[in-house]
Order: structure tokens, then sequence, then C-alpha cells
């Protein structure tokens, strides 16, 4: 089905911001290495939706946001991958996963 | 090939060897054939020059050559010479060599000492014989960054502090004449034309007068706080008195010239309207800080200090007069840089060889020193006569060139500045023979000064070739002068008439 | 005919100055000595000889000044150069006569004086230093030559009275003497800038020719109401008045006696304090034509240096000293002299004061070289520890009456010609100058005889040691320029020293010469009154006046005034403050702008923090100001 | 897939077969991993020559992957850095505890090259975006490569935590320019324009995203922590490898794409080069532990890089590579003589080198003409890439950033010179010992010597660098 | 209201709602699922334009891949029933001015702009272009990215595992 008739670009603009920095606001405030995780998470996604809704709505002839915004989701998947790695690394290492409490290189 | 090259290359050698030489004697040794080749080869290129002149060659430069460096930029690796930087070049030989031979007793570390020593002579070389900017720029910071070390490793007192100091105040000046330089090279072709860093091309040109006034106090305060211009001469103090003995001597001597040098080669010579505009502010911090210094060296107790003051007030006399724009004053000014460096040289000289013997350098706890080391005090007295302009030694001759010159602008301001200047002859009086009076007159106060051994042979051989060079400047000023005066009559002329 | 043979006058005692400074203390002592004395024997002999010829074959009716040879020094512009030369002229032949007489004279004495002191080689170098630059400022071509030699002459008499370096009150007077001469040379330099500025010459034949640019176009120019010229002038005459010590300028003499005797008859009798006088009287022409008023201010300031001086002398005890204030008054003298003349058929007064600085050498050497005698046999300054010495150095007794004599103006000796034709041209210019003039001469007789009757008569004290005549050596040159003294007055001065060169008619005024005479003999015999005897008449009458005396005893503390100048304003208020300033102020500056620099940079460590959590924060956020500043500035 | 292919995209090829080597080298399960390292080595440097060999233009798989002369040249500076590294790194990877890590080790580092080969031939944002991530996450690990140390940990982590946020603004702004332009081919991009403020915003943030890993000022924050908690030949690594990789992205992408829009970048790069050169000096002023230093110094360096970009033309692009050439010859030369140390005493604190130029001339003398070539004082090559830089600036008649920079240059110059100070002045009483350089270090630091002496004086190497530019 | 209004409606009201429970809920399982609601949500997005192979990728990799991964590694790290502490105020005022002030600054700026959509006919989004596009190597193909994805994952996994691996001393 078609939605350019339905719903204007600009919805899926707005809601792709504001999911973009509700994650923002997640990775600032969430002291969890792995809320904040969830965060980036959240601002990946909100770049999908930019590109799958600039595919759609503008530029039909071609794949490219939505090629684009599969990348992004395998990155995503590495990135996370790498994340919890390094997460129980911290964890073994500082028993820990405020990252609060993770802050030995300073000044 | 361009026999300028070999002031450089006979410097590099040198390095070379002392890098490869074994044990301090050795060090010594090649330092010293070195150094005394380049002396040698100083006066050798004096007689070409006259030669070269004689055959009729009317050129500004003599002995130019250049080769293409950076093409896109249009650096040129340019060389050549004319009477003032012959004159330098000269100076800068014969206080270098005297300078090794002053440094005779540096034992620890002797090889990086003379190695920095002569990096340091050869960036000097280097500026006074290049005509592109870039490699003046170039050649100007090689001389300077030397000093970080010299003063740091073999300095004495706050070493530390004043070799920073120095070392962050010249460099914060090179910064400002970077932006200077840049100035000028890309007002270097205001109609067209390519842009470049030849000095002598950009002599030609007439860069317009907003630009002048932009550049020409990055250019001259650039150059200026080497040359010790008033409120930025507090690095000279300190600094002196920190360095090792050829240090100070090759500092006050040489590099403190290169700041009056490239006042005038560069600040004024290619900005000329501003050098007109803009005088007046920098006529009067010169003339303050040719009393200033004056004033101040009255009340130092260190002997270091008196000398570093005492250089802020004939550096400051030097600047004073190329500010005055006219031939004679000019003349006076190059003579005064030679005759300030020579003198200075062997003021530090002889500071450092009393030093050595009586391990302090305040007046106050020294007296008397004539009876024990007669010859030092007496070169020590010569010298200060030297400092004070009397007639037969090469200061007078200086001094009494650049009153006449500034005395030759009729307005009051240029008089009463001029008057302000020559008073500090009466000052000048006053502190040597105070330091004069306490240091080597009057009776011994310290005992066991009585046991004190007067100069050894390498420490006369540097004193005695200082004497004699200010003495034969001072007896037979005019071939000097004459030397001198010959290139600036054409420089004044390009920079008068606007 | 050629003079260039002159050259060796000057070269001669140069090289000896090298040669005995460099070698002499390698050397035997004594052979330094005879070196040095018959080196200068030699150049007597060669001066004489030039003033023979010079005077006996003049061309025309004037003398004219002969350039014996110059060569170029130095070159300022096309115009002002310094050439060094050699000028002969009457002034010139006159002062080398002088000079050279007087400077062998303590050549030889010095042998005798001198012997066994520890830097009898050193001094030997310094005298020709000395005579070599003196010799120099009198054959001076220009005026610029003339001040190179004038510092010369400064910095050897600085030599000379610091001789005994060790004695700490001996390098304060040097340093004194040169300092204040140096101030007032740093007149005579601005005076040269400006005259040399608007004449665009040095050569004093140019200089004051009639035709000349000075006198011919002088400049118009006015600064603070006065000429150009006449500031040029008075500034020059600021310089001969600092080499001259004259009043306020004069307080470096007194204590220059801190040098060998020798040195300070050297130093005042013939040289060096008559280089003012000789500075004035070759710039006279430009003084008289251009700037009278500055004549004027020399009459006066000579005058009044005169009576000062005199004042001062009839209460100082130490007898060099009395030498010394002696000295100032009669070269008061001269320079009244030159102020009061005229020129040409009027320059009697420019006659006399040369006529007066020529007979004035004699007899002050003498004085000083008497009193070294004494001094070498009693070992002491003071005329208090003195008296009765007539019977044991007859010889120096003998001299030092007729020196003394002389100076009281006694017919016939020297003196009383000199100073006549000094009073007559004095009494036909000015009449007040005249009077004190003529007070100053008894004033002058009776010191002179309290300083004679103290040494010589008085007490028959007995001394320690029994005083002895002086050596040959000594004696030899107290006889020869007693003789001179006596007799120099009958040379014919006025055909041979004259402002314009001609011969100058000169009569004898009965009715000046017999006041002038009266009341010196009314001096001297109010000291003998005094002093003949030991009595306490002396002190009573200081006592009764002690306010005063004690006043004129200190020289008016002139000379605390200058310590209180120098010490006080310029060390406490103006060095001292620099310095700190320079410490703190300018430096601190240099200093402040790093510490600054630090202080940031501790300032905004907070950054960071350590904390990933804010790095993000501040990432993001600085992204979006940066988008902001750049939508902000298009 | 024809031969010619494989010619151009030849350094791809070997560094993907260097990857596989790497992986299959990991499996067998040998203790000592020496004949891995030589074998690596050697193969590597090949490779560096290889680069070198003249190759054809193309422009591959849809214009997706580019290759020219310019980024040959910048993939060949980027492998001698890495070379000069693994030499370096050899000393490390030698220590017992490093044995087993040699496989995954140099597995990460040539992917992360990888990575970086495509950001420059990357013809189309996608795979710059793709070259990015391969270029970054690899990283984190090696970040964390030191493990049971905590530091090394907390700068992975910190490292990926960053890093993740600043691609998801890139990204941001990708997708903002997508739907402006439509496309996200350079070929195509290029012949575009547009003026909006989108776009403007679009460029930031992905300025902002390259400035992450180029670690100019305000998005420099993860470095300092990061360079002191990885491993030395890490910490090297980013200095100069990835920190070269961004800034050659971000210049073809500005300069090459967005030129239309150079009005605002410069005046971006404007700010950015006032901001880190002046964050980045005030904060070196105070550090003590090297590591942490140099990562403020090489803020700092990357300020003065952006003086290139206030330059739109060739000028600013060509001083800006060789300003590039010569840094990392200089900062590798530091960590070169900082890894020596390091792995034989574990000392990295500034005041462990007083005393240094007594037990250990030789490297003192390196450090020190490393320093002064990073402070730009003559003769050595710093001066010129500097002065260079200072020039492309003003013949935008920029002189107040000028002035700023050189104010900067000679504050810099003051912390470089207090390390020179530690080392020639300060007096130790137990200095670090004499220390020996296997033939490695010796083989890096000559080269690192020989470019920092050299470069400056051989104008060719620049006339090179601009012929290349075009 | 039609019906693919309504349904984009309720999408979009959950997923902003769910980021923002997400982000703030103090039961870290409970944000994690609130994460899944958000990425299925967005699927469900995908899936309403057509691009039903990316809505079954972002069903199977995020919801099956990553919340998985993150919930295990929740589980690794931390007690389930512990509450996670407030933010702190600062990083809470900081976070919110920022994403404010983005919103608005983004929001702004991007619906002033008018976009240009393409002239050109739409391309199908079937499986079949996927598929030939996805290893095509002329223009509009992905076969470098797809390959260079590979190798991004396998320095992952080593890496990953690398990190993970207990280390042995």
């Amino acid at each position: 089905m078609n939605l350019q008739a339905e719903i204007p670009l600009d919805y899926m603009i707005v809601l792709s911001t504001i999911v973009f920095f509700v994650g923002l606001l997640g990775v600032i405030i969430r002291r969890n290495l792995i809320s904040m995780l969830m965060g980036v998470e959240l601002m990946l996604n909100a770049v999908n939706i930019n590109f799958v809704a600039f595919n759609h709505y503008l530029f039909p002839h071609r794949l490219e946001g939505h090629f684009f915004a599969l990348i992004v989701m395998a990155i995503a998947a590495a990135e996370a991958a790498i994340a919890i790695a390094l997460i129980i690394n911290i964890y073994r290492q500082f028993a820990t996963v405020n990252v609060d409490d993770v802050d030995e290189l300073k000044y | 090939m361009n026999p300028l090259l070999l002031l450089l290359l006979i410097p590099l050698l040198t390095v070379i060897g002392i890098a490869l030489a074994k044990g301090t004697k050795q060090v010594r040794l090649v330092s010293a054939i070195g150094m005394s080749a380049q002396l040698l080869f100083a006066f050798v290129l004096l007689f070409l020059f006259y030669k070269e002149r004689n055959t009729g060659n009317t050129e500004d430069m003599l002995f130019v050559s250049s080769t293409m460096w950076y093409e896109s930029f249009n650096i040129q690796l340019k060389f050549g010479v004319d009477g003032i930087s012959v004159s330098m070049i000269l100076l800068t030989a014969i206080v270098t060599f005297a300078g090794i031979f002053a440094s005779w007793q540096v034992e620890s570390l002797s090889k990086e000492f003379f190695i920095s020593l002569i990096i340091l002579a050869t960036g000097v070389f280097g500026f006074f014989i290049s005509l592109d900017l870039f490699t003046m720029f170039l050649f100007y910071e090689m001389a300077v960054i030397p000093m970080y070390l010299l003063i740091g490793i073999w300095g004495s007192g706050p070493k530390e502090y004043s070799a920073m100091k120095l070392t962050l105040m010249l460099m914060g000046g090179s910064a400002l004449l970077l932006v200077g330089l840049l100035g000028i090279y890309f007002n270097s072709a205001p109609d067209g034309g390519r842009l470049t860093f030849d000095l002598t091309e950009i002599a030609k040109v007439h860069i317009p007068l907003a630009a002048q006034l932009f550049f020409f106090p990055f250019t001259f305060i650039g150059f200026g706080i080497l040359g010790a211009l008033f409120p930025f001469h507090t690095w000279s103090p300190d600094g002196h008195a920190s360095a090792p003995t050829a240090v100070s001597m090759l500092h006050a001597g040489v590099l403190m010239k290169l700041g009056g040098y490239g006042c005038f080669r560069v600040a004024m010579y290619l900005l000329p309207e501003a050098a007109h505009e803009l005088a007046w502010i920098f006529i009067i911090l010169t003339s303050i800080s040719v009393v200033y210094g004056a004033f101040g060296a009255i009340w130092q107790k260190d002997l270091k200090y008196i000398n570093a003051y005492s250089s802020v007030s004939h550096c400051g006399l030097v600047l004073f007069a190329l500010l005055m724009m006219n031939e004679t004053a000019t003349t006076g000014a190059i003579l005064q840089m030679i005759s300030h460096g020579l003198m200075t040289a062997l003021f530090f000289a002889l500071i450092g060889m009393i030093y050595g013997r009586t391990h302090t350098r305040m007046i106050n706890e020294m007296g008397g020193l004539m009876k024990v080391i007669p010859f030092l005090s007496v070169v020590y007295v010569i010298a200060g006569l030297a400092s004070l302009g009397l007639p037969g030694l090469s200061g007078f001759v200086a001094e009494m060139t650049i009153f006449v010159g500034s005395f030759q602008h009729t307005d009051t301001f240029h008089r009463v500045a001029t008057i302000v200047a020559c008073s500090s002859i009466v000052i000048t009086a006053v502190y040597i023979l105070r330091v004069v009076g306490i240091l080597l007159l009057g009776p011994i106060t310290n005992n066991h000064y009585l046991e004190l051994k007067d100069a050894q042979w390498f420490e006369k051989l540097s004193t005695v070739t200082l004497v004699s060079a200010i003495a034969i400047i001072g007896l037979t000023p005019f071939w000097l002068s004459d030397l001198i005066r010959e290139p600036l009559a054409h420089m004044i002329q390009n920079l008068t008439n606007l | 005919m050629d003079y260039s043979y002159t050259l060796l006058i000057l070269l001669l005692p140069f090289l000896l100055f090298l040669f005995i400074g460099l070698i002499g203390n390698k050397m035997k002592p004594q052979l330094s000595g005879v070196l040095g004395t018959t080196g200068l024997l030699v150049i007597t002999v060669l001066s004489y000889f030039t003033a023979f010829n010079y005077f006996t074959n003049k061309t025309g009716e004037a003398f004219k000044a002969i350039e014996a040879f110059q060569f170029l020094w130095l070159q300022f512009t096309d115009k002002l150069i310094i050439h060094l030369g050699i000028l002969l002229d009457p002034l010139s032949v006159m002062m080398l006569v002088v000079i050279t007489t007087v400077s062998l004279m303590v050549h030889i004495y010095s042998m005798g004086y001198m012997k066994g002191e520890v830097g009898f080689a050193r001094s030997y170098s310094f005298l020709s230093l000395f005579t070599c630059s003196r010799l120099g400022l009198v054959l001076a071509t220009n005026i610029f030559q003339m001040y190179i030699f004038w510092e010369l002459v400064g910095v050897s008499s600085y030599l000379l009275i610091g001789f005994y370096y060790e004695r700490p009150s001996a390098v304060a007077a040097a340093k004194k003497a040169f300092i204040v001469t140096r101030f007032a040379d740093l007149g005579f330099l601005i005076g040269i800038l400006i005259l040399s500025f608007y004449t665009n010459t040095f050569d004093f034949n140019l200089l004051t020719s009639d035709d000349g640019p000075a006198i011919a176009q002088p400049a118009t120019a006015v600064f603070m109401g006065l000429s150009v010229t006449t500031w040029a002038m008075l500034l020059i005459f600021m310089g001969g008045a600092g080499k001259s010590a004259m009043f306020p300028l004069h307080i470096w003499l007194p204590d220059a006696m801190e040098g060998p005797t020798p040195v300070s008859a050297l130093i005042h009798a013939a040289t060096m304090v008559v280089a003012g006088v000789y500075l004035v009287a070759r710039l006279f022409p430009i003084y008289h034509f251009t700037s009278p008023d500055s004549l004027n201010v020399i009459m006066y300031v000579g005058s009044f240096t005169s009576l000062f001086a005199a004042i001062i002398a009839c209460t100082q005890l130490d007898i060099k000293r009395v030498l010394a204030f002696s000295t100032l008054s009669q070269i008061g003298y001269m320079m009244v002299a030159l102020g009061v003349s005229g020129y040409g058929s009027e320059g009697l007064g420019y006659m006399a004061s040369l006529f007066h600085l020529f007979t004035h050498a004699f007899f002050k050497a003498l004085l000083f070289l008497g009193a070294g005698s004494v001094i070498h046999a009693v070992h002491s300054n003071l005329m208090t520890e003195m008296g009765g010495l007539k019977k044991y150095m007859p010889i120096t007794h003998i001299t030092f009456l007729i020196a003394c004599l002389t100076i009281a103006g006694i017919p016939p000796l020297s003196g009383f010609f000199s100073k006549d034709e000094i009073l007559v041209a004095a009494f036909e210019h000015n009449k007040m100058v005249f009077a004190v003039q003529w007070l100053v001469a008894g004033l002058t007789a009776f010191y002179m005889f309290r300083l004679y009757f103290n040494i010589f008569w008085s007490s028959n004290r007995e001394y320690h040691h029994t005083p002895h005549e002086s050596p040959a050596s000594m004696t030899i040159p107290l006889i020869l320029l007693a003789v001179a003294s006596i007799f120099s007055g009958f040379v014919p001065f006025h055909d041979l020293v004259t402002t314009d060169g001609l011969p100058l008619q000169t009569e004898f005024h009965a009715m000046i010469a017999v006041p002038s005479v009266a009341i010196a003999v009314v001096g001297i015999i109010f000291s003998a009154m005094l002093y003949f005897r030991k009595n306490p008449k002396p002190e009573s009458i200081a006592t009764s006046l002690s306010g005063i005396y004690t006043f004129v005893y200190h020289k008016f503390y002139i000379d605390e005034v200058y310590l209180f100048i120098t010490h006080n304003i310029i060390f406490q208020f103006i060095s001292r403050p620099v310095a700190w300033f320079d410490r703190h102020i300018v430096d601190g500056t240099m200093n402040l702008i790093g510490n600054t620099t630090v202080f940031f940079s501790g300032a905004i460590k907070r950054m960071q923090s350590g904390h990933v959590q804010w790095y993000i924060w501040y990432f993001t956020s600085g992204a979006l100001l940066l988008v902001l500043l750049i939508l902000y500035l298009n | 897939m024809n031969w010619s292919v494989i010619s151009s995209m030849r350094l791809e090829v070997l560094l993907t077969i260097m990857v596989l080597y790497q992986l299959i080298a990991d499996l067998s399960e040998k203790e000592n991993k020496r004949s891995v390292i030589n074998f690596t080595i050697f193969f590597f440097s090949v490779i560096t020559i290889i680069g070198w060999l003249p190759s054809a233009n193309a422009n591959l798989f849809g214009s997706m992957y580019i290759q020219d002369e310019l980024r040959i040249l910048l993939k060949n500076i980027l492998n001698i850095s890495t070379l000069i590294i693994l030499l370096q790194s050899t000393g490390w990877l030698s220590k017992s505890e490093n044995q087993s890590k040699t496989g995954a080790f140099y597995l990460l580092i040539f992917s992360t090259l990888m990575g970086m080969y495509f950001m420059i031939s990357a013809g189309d944002f996608l795979m710059l975006y793709l070259g990015l991530e391969l270029a970054t996450l690899p990283l984190t690990i090696l970040a964390a490569f030191d493990k049971g140390i905590r530091r090394s940990a907390e700068a992975g982590i910190k490292l990926l935590m960053s890093s993740a946020v600043s691609s998801a603004v890139l990204l941001f702004g990708l997708s903002l320019m997508y739907g402006v332009y439509g496309t996200l081919h350079f070929s195509e991009m290029a012949l575009l324009t547009d003026a909006s403020t989108v776009s403007i915003v679009a460029l930031i943030f992905f300025i902002a995203g390259l400035g992450f890993k180029l670690s100019l000022v305000p998005f420099h924050l993860w470095t300092a922590d990061v360079y002191e908690g990885s491993p030395l030949p890490i910490t090297s690594y980013f200095s100069v490898v990835s920190k070269g990789a961004a800034l050659f992205t971000l210049m073809l992408v500005l300069y090459r794409i967005f030129g239309h829009q150079s009005k605002e970048w410069t005046l971006t790069a404007y700010f950015l080069a006032i901001s880190s050169m002046v964050v980045g000096n005030l904060f070196a002023l105070r550090q003590k532990n090297l590591k942490r230093f140099m990562a403020f110094s090489s803020i700092t360096q990357a300020g003065f890089m952006m003086l290139g970009f206030v330059n739109s033309d060739t000028l600013g692009m060509t001083t800006v590579i060789y300003f590039m050439l010569i840094y990392s010859f200089s900062n590798l030369a530091v960590f070169g003589v900082l890894s020596i140390v390091t792995n034989a005493t574990g000392k990295e604190s500034m005041d462990d080198f007083n005393g240094f130029y007594a037990t250990n001339p030789r490297l003192s003398l390196v450090l020190l003409l490393a320093l002064f070539s990073l402070a730009g004082i003559p003769p050595v090559a710093g001066f010129f890439g500097k002065f260079f830089l200072f020039t492309a600036a003003a013949s935008k008649g920029m002189f107040v950033l000028v002035f700023i920079a050189v104010i900067n240059a000679t504050v810099s110059l003051y912390y470089y010179l207090l390390v020179v100070k530690a080392m020639f002045i300060n007096v130790n009483d137990k200095p670090i010992p004499c220390l020996s350089t296997s033939w490695y270090e010796k083989a890096a630091f000559s080269i690192c010597f020989s470019g920092i002496m050299m470069i400056g004086f051989i104008s060719a190497i620049y006339n090179y660098v601009m012929k290349v530019v075009g | 209201m039609t019906g693919p209004k309504i349904i984009f409606f309720i999408l979009a009201a959950s997923i902003v709602t769910f980021s923002i429970l997400s982000v703030t809920s103090r039961r870290i399982l409970r944000a994690a699922i609130f994460l899944l609601f958000v990425l299925v949500a967005m699927a469900g997005l995908y899936y309403m334009m057509n691009f039903q192979f990316l809505a079954a990728v972002q069903l199977i990799l995020y919801a099956g891949g990553i919340v998985v991964l993150i919930i295990f590694s929740i589980l690794l790290t931390s007690q389930i029933n512990s509450k996670l502490d407030r933010p702190k105020m600062s990083h809470l005022i900081a976070g919110i001015v920022t994403a404010v002030g983005g919103i608005v600054l983004a929001a702004i700026t991007i619906l002033q702009y008018t976009f240009h959509p393409t002239t050109e006919s739409p391309i199908g989004t079937d499986m079949r272009t996927i598929g030939i596009q996805l290893l095509d190597t002329q223009i509009t193909g992905y076969a470098l990215p797809f390959e260079v994805i590979s190798i991004l994952l396998l320095a992952a996994l080593v890496g990953s595992i690398f990190i993970a691996r207990k280390h042995n001393t």
C-alpha cells in the first residue's frame, strides 16, 4: 500500500528525530552501560527510519536508503556484540557496569 | 661555487668533526680549528668583497646565487652579501672564535656544548647571508633554539627558568615575525605577478600602505624582541645571568644583532612608509630603553645583570639610530651593533673568567682584583672605557656617528629624543666607573683572593682578540664606516623618497 | 716651511704610552722613567723649534694659521668630516711651549718624587698618555678632534688621579673627577652637535674666519628665547667650565689632590684645567661676533669663581687644597679676561688672559712642585704639621717664595704683568668686575703668604725624623721653573698671541697697577702679622666668626649638595625604582602571562572529567552549538 | 572480475589475504609466535612497496570504489605509518603475556587498516560509513587489549560508547544528506549544489562524526583517556593512522564533493582549529603521563591541520597532506622511544625520563628531534609543514587565525621543551637504564629519523604531493 | 481516519512512548523489553512502507539477536530485581536540554525544507530485486558492501571472543 497520500513525510521525520534524541537522552542520563547501549540502538534505529522514509517517499526509484538501513542494522549488530563483550570485560575488572565508577582515566 | 656557502659549510664540517672526535681535548681542538678557519675565511671574504667592488661591480649585493627551492611558494635558496652583512659576518666570526677559547674549560658534555654552540653560530651566519625571507626566518629560529639547551644544561643559577623564559619570549617574537613575513609575502605582488620571498625583489615593489601599517609592528617588534626593545627585554637579564660564558658572549654579542639587522633589513627596508608613519612610537620606546637600561644597570649587584642592562641600553641605541632613518645615523647603528657586539662579548668573557676564579658575580663581595689579576682587570677597564665611549675605542665612533646622524632631524621631537639618548653617555660612565671602582680598585676585601691566578693562554687569546678588534675599529674607523655606508646610501634613499 | 715633523710631537708620547704601558712592568722602573723623560725632552725641543720657526718667519703682518697636516679619520655626512691633524697658530704654538715645558719639568721631578713607588712605570705611561692627549687637544684642527682628545684628557686624568688605586679616597676622587667632567662634556657634545649642524663644519679655520658660516651667516633659529648659536656656545662653554672647574662644576678639583703631587702640578698648572680657557680662546671670534651674551656669562662665572675660590683658599689647611683653590681663582681671572675682551685692537683681554695662562703655568707648577717637595720631606699635607722648614730645605724655600711673590703680582715678576693687563681690560669693560678682581688680588696675596709663612716660618717645631732638602732631580725643576716665572713676564706677548694675529698696542696704566700692587702688599703684610710667628690670633679670628669660618672651610657645603643629588636623587629615587620596576612590573607582566595560561589550563581540567557520558554530552552539544554558530554566521 | 580490477584493488586484496592468514595462523596453537611476527612484517613491507607501484585509475562496483593516484598516495602514507608501528610493536608483542595476542592483534589491525582503505577510496557514503565502522569497532577491542588491566578495559568501553554515538550523529547527518540530495554517490552528489540549512546541518554532523576520529575539540574528549589506557602500539596507531585516515577522508569529501559549501566548512574549520589548538595546549601543559601528553599534543596538531582546511583550494589540500606526512614520522618517532622505554621498564611518566640523555643518548636525540619537529623548529621537517600550513591559511587573508596559531605553536613549544628539559637538564639518581633496541626498532627509527631530517629539505616531495592533488 | 493513518499513529505513539520508557525505566530488564517493543513497532513501520524484507531483518536481527544479547548481558552483570539508581540531576538537566534543543533545531530546520522527490518511476521492493541488487556489482549494486560487512563481522567476532574469553593468567 502507498502511504504518501495518507501520512506526510514530516511525520516520519519528526518521529525519527524524537526517537534519535530520546536515545541520546538515554545515553546521557543512564549510568548503566547496558542501558546506554540501548540508547545507542535507539539512535541507530531512528536514523534507519529516516533512510527508509526518504527512500519510500522521495526516491523510490532506487533502494539506497533501504540498503543503507540494512547495512546499519548489520553494523549495529556487530557493535552490540562488541559492546557486550567489552561490558563483560568491564564487569570483570570493575565488578560493576555503572559508568560513573569507570573513571580511572581523567584530567 | 658561491664562496658564501663556505660560511655554512665550514661550521657544518666542524660539527661533524666534533661529533667524531674523542675526548674533550680533541673536541676543543677541532672546534678551535674550525672556528679559526671560519675567522680566516671571514677576512678572506672581506678581501674578496673589496676586490669585487674594485673591479667595478656596483650591484647592491655581491656573490649572489639563487636556486629555486620550493617552486610553488617561490622560495629560493638565495644568498648574497653587501657591506653590512660582511661586517656582521666579521663580527660573528670574531666573537665565535673568542667564544670557543673562552669556553676552553668546559668539561661536562663538552662535545654537545661545542656542537650546539657552533650550530647557533651557523644559524647566525646563515641569517646574515640569506636574501630570502623564508631561509632568513629558518636560520633565525635555528640560531635561537640551541640557546635553550646551552643555558639549560651548562648554565648556572635558575637556569631552567631563565632558559625557558628566554626561549619562549624569543619564540614569541618569531611568532609575531612569522605573521609579519607572511603578510609581506602575500603583498609582495600587489599588481598581479608572482608572490615572492625574495628581499631584493620585494624592495622593488610598493606594498599597499594599509598592509604596511598592519604588518610593520609585527615585523619590527618580532625582531625587536631579540634586539631587546624596551618592554620586551626582560628575557635578557635573566638569560644572560644564567647562561655560560661563551653563550652570553654569542648571544649578546651576535644573536641580539639579528634583531637590529632584521629590524632594518626586513621591517624598515621592506615597509618604508609604515616605518615613517610609526617610527615615533618606537623612537619613544627606544630612547626610553637607552636611559632606562643605563639607570637599571646602576643599581645592579650582579656583574652579568649590570652588563645585561647595559646591553639593553646599547641595543636600544641601535634601534633608536635605525629609526632615525638617515644615512649617518644608520651607519652609526650598524657600527654600534658591531662595537657593542665586541665589547659586550669581551665583558661576558671577562665576567666568566672572574667568576671562574672568585666563584661569585656579586660586586660587593669582591674588590681590589686589580692587584691579584692585573691582566684581566686591565682588560676589564678597557672594555669599560670602550663601553662608556672613550675615543680610540669602537664605542666612541659608533655613538658619535649616531648622535650626529640623529641630530640631522630639525624637529623638536627628534631633537629631544636625541638629547635624551645622548645623556646616556653620562649614566653609562656612572655605572661603569662604579663597577670598576668596587670590583677592581680599592683594597682587597677577601684574603684568599690573594692566590688567584691571572689569565691563562686561551683566556688571553680570547680577550686580546676582542680588545684588538675594538681598538682597531676605534683607531681607524674609516674603512668600516665606509664599508657600511656604501650600501646604506641607496637603501636609505629607497627608504626616504616615497 | 714644512711643519710635518710636528706629527712626531703627537706620535711620540702615544708610542711611549703603549710601549711603557705594555712592557713597562717587565723592565727596570728607572729605565722606563728615563725613557719617558728623554722622550718628552725630544718633544720639548721639537716644540721649541716649532715655536721659534713659527714666530720668527711670519708671512705678512699677521700670523697665519698653518695646518701642518691632516688625514681623514671618520666621515659623518659629506660635509661633516672628522680630520685628525695639526693646526699651528700663535695660540696652539704658545700652548705647545707651555705644556711641553711644564710636562718636562714634571717628568724630571717625578723621577725623584716617585722613586721606589710600586707603579713607577705605570705612572710614566699614564703621564705620556696625558701629554699626548693634551697636545692633541691644543693642536686640534677641528672641534671634533678637540672633543676626542678632550675625552682622552679626561680619561688620563682619571687614571692619574686614581693612581693609588688601593686608596678608596683616590678611587672616589678619580670617579668624581671623571663623572663631573663627563657631565660637562655632555654639554660640550650637544654644543658641538648644534654648532656643526648649523654651520655644517667642524673645522676651526672655517668656524672662526670672519666670512665663515658661523660668523658670516649665523643661524637664525631661536630656541626658548635664545638663538641656537648662543645655546651652542653656552653649552660648549659648559664643557670648558667642567674641565676648568668653574663654579658650580668645580667640586672635583680639590679632591683631585689625591693623585701624586707631580700629577696635580700637571693637571692644575699647565694643562688640564686651562683647557676650558683654551677652548673659549679658540672659539673666541664666534663668541665675540655671534653671542656676546655668552661672553658676559663667561665673565660673571669667571669673576664669581675667582672670588669664591679665593675666599675658600683662605681657610684650607691642606696645602695642596689651598693651591687647588688658588688655581680656581686664577683661572677665574683668565675667564674674566676673555669675558671682557673685545676683538682686534680691543682684544686686550684675550691677550691678557692667555698671557696669564702662560705665566700662571710656570709659577703654579713651581708652587705645586715646591709643595710636593715639602710633602715629600714632611710626609703630610697639613700646614698645621709644618713650620720652620726654611732652614731644612733652602732651595725649596727660595723657589717657593718666588712663586708666592709672582702669584701675588709683585713687580717685576711675571705674574704682575699678566694680572695687571687683566685688571686693565676689566676696568675698561666693567667696573664692578674690576673691583672684584682687584679684591681677589689682595686675597690671593694673603692666602699665598699664609701658606708660605705657615710652612717655612711659623713655629720651629721638631720633627721625629728631620726633614731634608729634596734630591737634585726634584730641585732642578724647581729652579728652572723659578727662573721661568721670574722672566716669562718679559715675553713680548702682545706681539705674538692676539685675537687677529696682528700685534697689539698696550701701554702701562699706573692708576691700575699701583692699587693692585698696593692691595697685594697689604695682603702680604696682613698675613705676615697673623702667621709669621706662631700666635693665637688666627684661631681667635676663626672662632670669633666661627659660623662663617666653618661654612667657608667646608667649601660652602657644595660637595654635600652634589652628594645628596647623586646618591639620594639619582640612586635612590631613579635607578632603584627603575630596577624594581623592571623586575616586578615589566618582568612581572611576562610571568603573569605564563601564570594565567597555567591557571586556565587548571580551570578547564574538569572538562576531562573521566565520565564518558559527559564526553558524549560535550560531543553532541558541541556539534549542535557549531550548527547554531554556522547558521547564525550565514 | 578481470585483472585490472584486482590490480587497482591490490592493496585491499592483499590485506584480505593477510587477515585470513592471521586467522589461520592464530588457530595453530604454537606458543612462540616469532615466525608469525617475522612473516607478517615481511609480508606487510612487501605490501607497502607494492602500494607504490603505478596503477590505473579505477571506478569499480558502480562507482562505490574509487581508485586514483591521490588515494593511492594517501593509502601509502597510511601503509608506511602502519609498517613503522608494526616494527615498533614487535617489542611489545614478544613480551610473554602478549604472545597469545599476536594473531588477534594483527587481524584486528589489518581489518581496521582495510576499513581505512575503504574510507579513503569510498565512492559513496555507504562505503565511507562502512569503512569508518570497520576502522573503529576493531579499534575499540584493541584499546581494551591489555586484558586484566583496568585502564585498558576502561579505554575500550569509553571509546566504544562515544564512537557509537558519534557514528550515530554522523549517520543522522548522512540520512539528511540522502533526503536532500536524493543520492549518496559521490559522483552524483558532486554535481548537485544545495545551500539549504538542512544540508549545512547534515554537513556539520558529518564533520562532527569524522572530527571525532580526528579528535578535534569539542569532539576530542575520548582521546586522552583512550590513548592513556590503550597498549602503546595501539596508542600510536590511534594517533597517526586512524587520525590520518579520518583526516584524508574528511579532506576528500569536503574538497571533492562539498566544494559548493566551502564557505560553510572553511568557517567550521576556522572555529575547530582555534578550539582544538587552544584546548589541546591548555591540557597538554599540565600532563605528566607521556601517553596522555601525546594525546593532547595530537589534539593540538589536529587543530593545526584544520588551518589547511581554512583554505578550500588545492593549496590547502596539499599542505594538509604534507603536514600529515611529517606529523606521522615525528609522532611515530616519539612513540617509538616511548614504546621501548615502557616495554623495558613500564615507565611512562615525564619524570621517569629525567637524566634520560645520560643513559640513552641516541634515543633521547631522536626524541629531541621528533619533539622539535612537532614544535616546528627548523631545520627539521616539522618547521616546513607548519610554515606551509600557515601560508595556506594566510593566503586566504586569515592573519588573525595565523597569529593565534603561531602563538599556540609557541605555547606548544613550552611543553615539548619540558620533555627535553627532563631528558637533558634534570638530574636523576636512578635514571632509566641503558636500553637495547632490536633490529626491527632500529629500522623503524631509521625510517622516522630520515623522514624527519629529509622531508623538509627535499622539495620534490612537496611538489609530488602537489602534483598528485592536482 | 483511514486505516493506515490509524495504524501509523498507533505505531508512532508506541515507538515514542516505549522509547521514552526504555530510557527512563529504572528496572533494566523492563527497559530492555520496552526497547524490544520499539523495535517491533519499527518493523511494523517498515512493513507499512513496503519494505517487508527490511522489516523481517529488523525482527530477526534486533528482536531475535540484539535484544536477546542485551538481556543475556543484563542477566550476567546485574541482579534483575535491583532498581537502577536515579539519574543524577546534572545529567538529567544537561541531557534534557540537549535532547530538546536537538529536537527543536533538527525538526525546525528539516520541516522548513521542501524536499524534491524524484520523478523517475519507482522500483519494486520484492525479494527478487533486492536479492539481485544485493549481489550486483553495477551501479545500484551492493556486492562490495556485502563483502566488507563480512570482514567487519569477522573482526567483530574474533575481537569479541578474544575480549570475552576469560584470559588465562
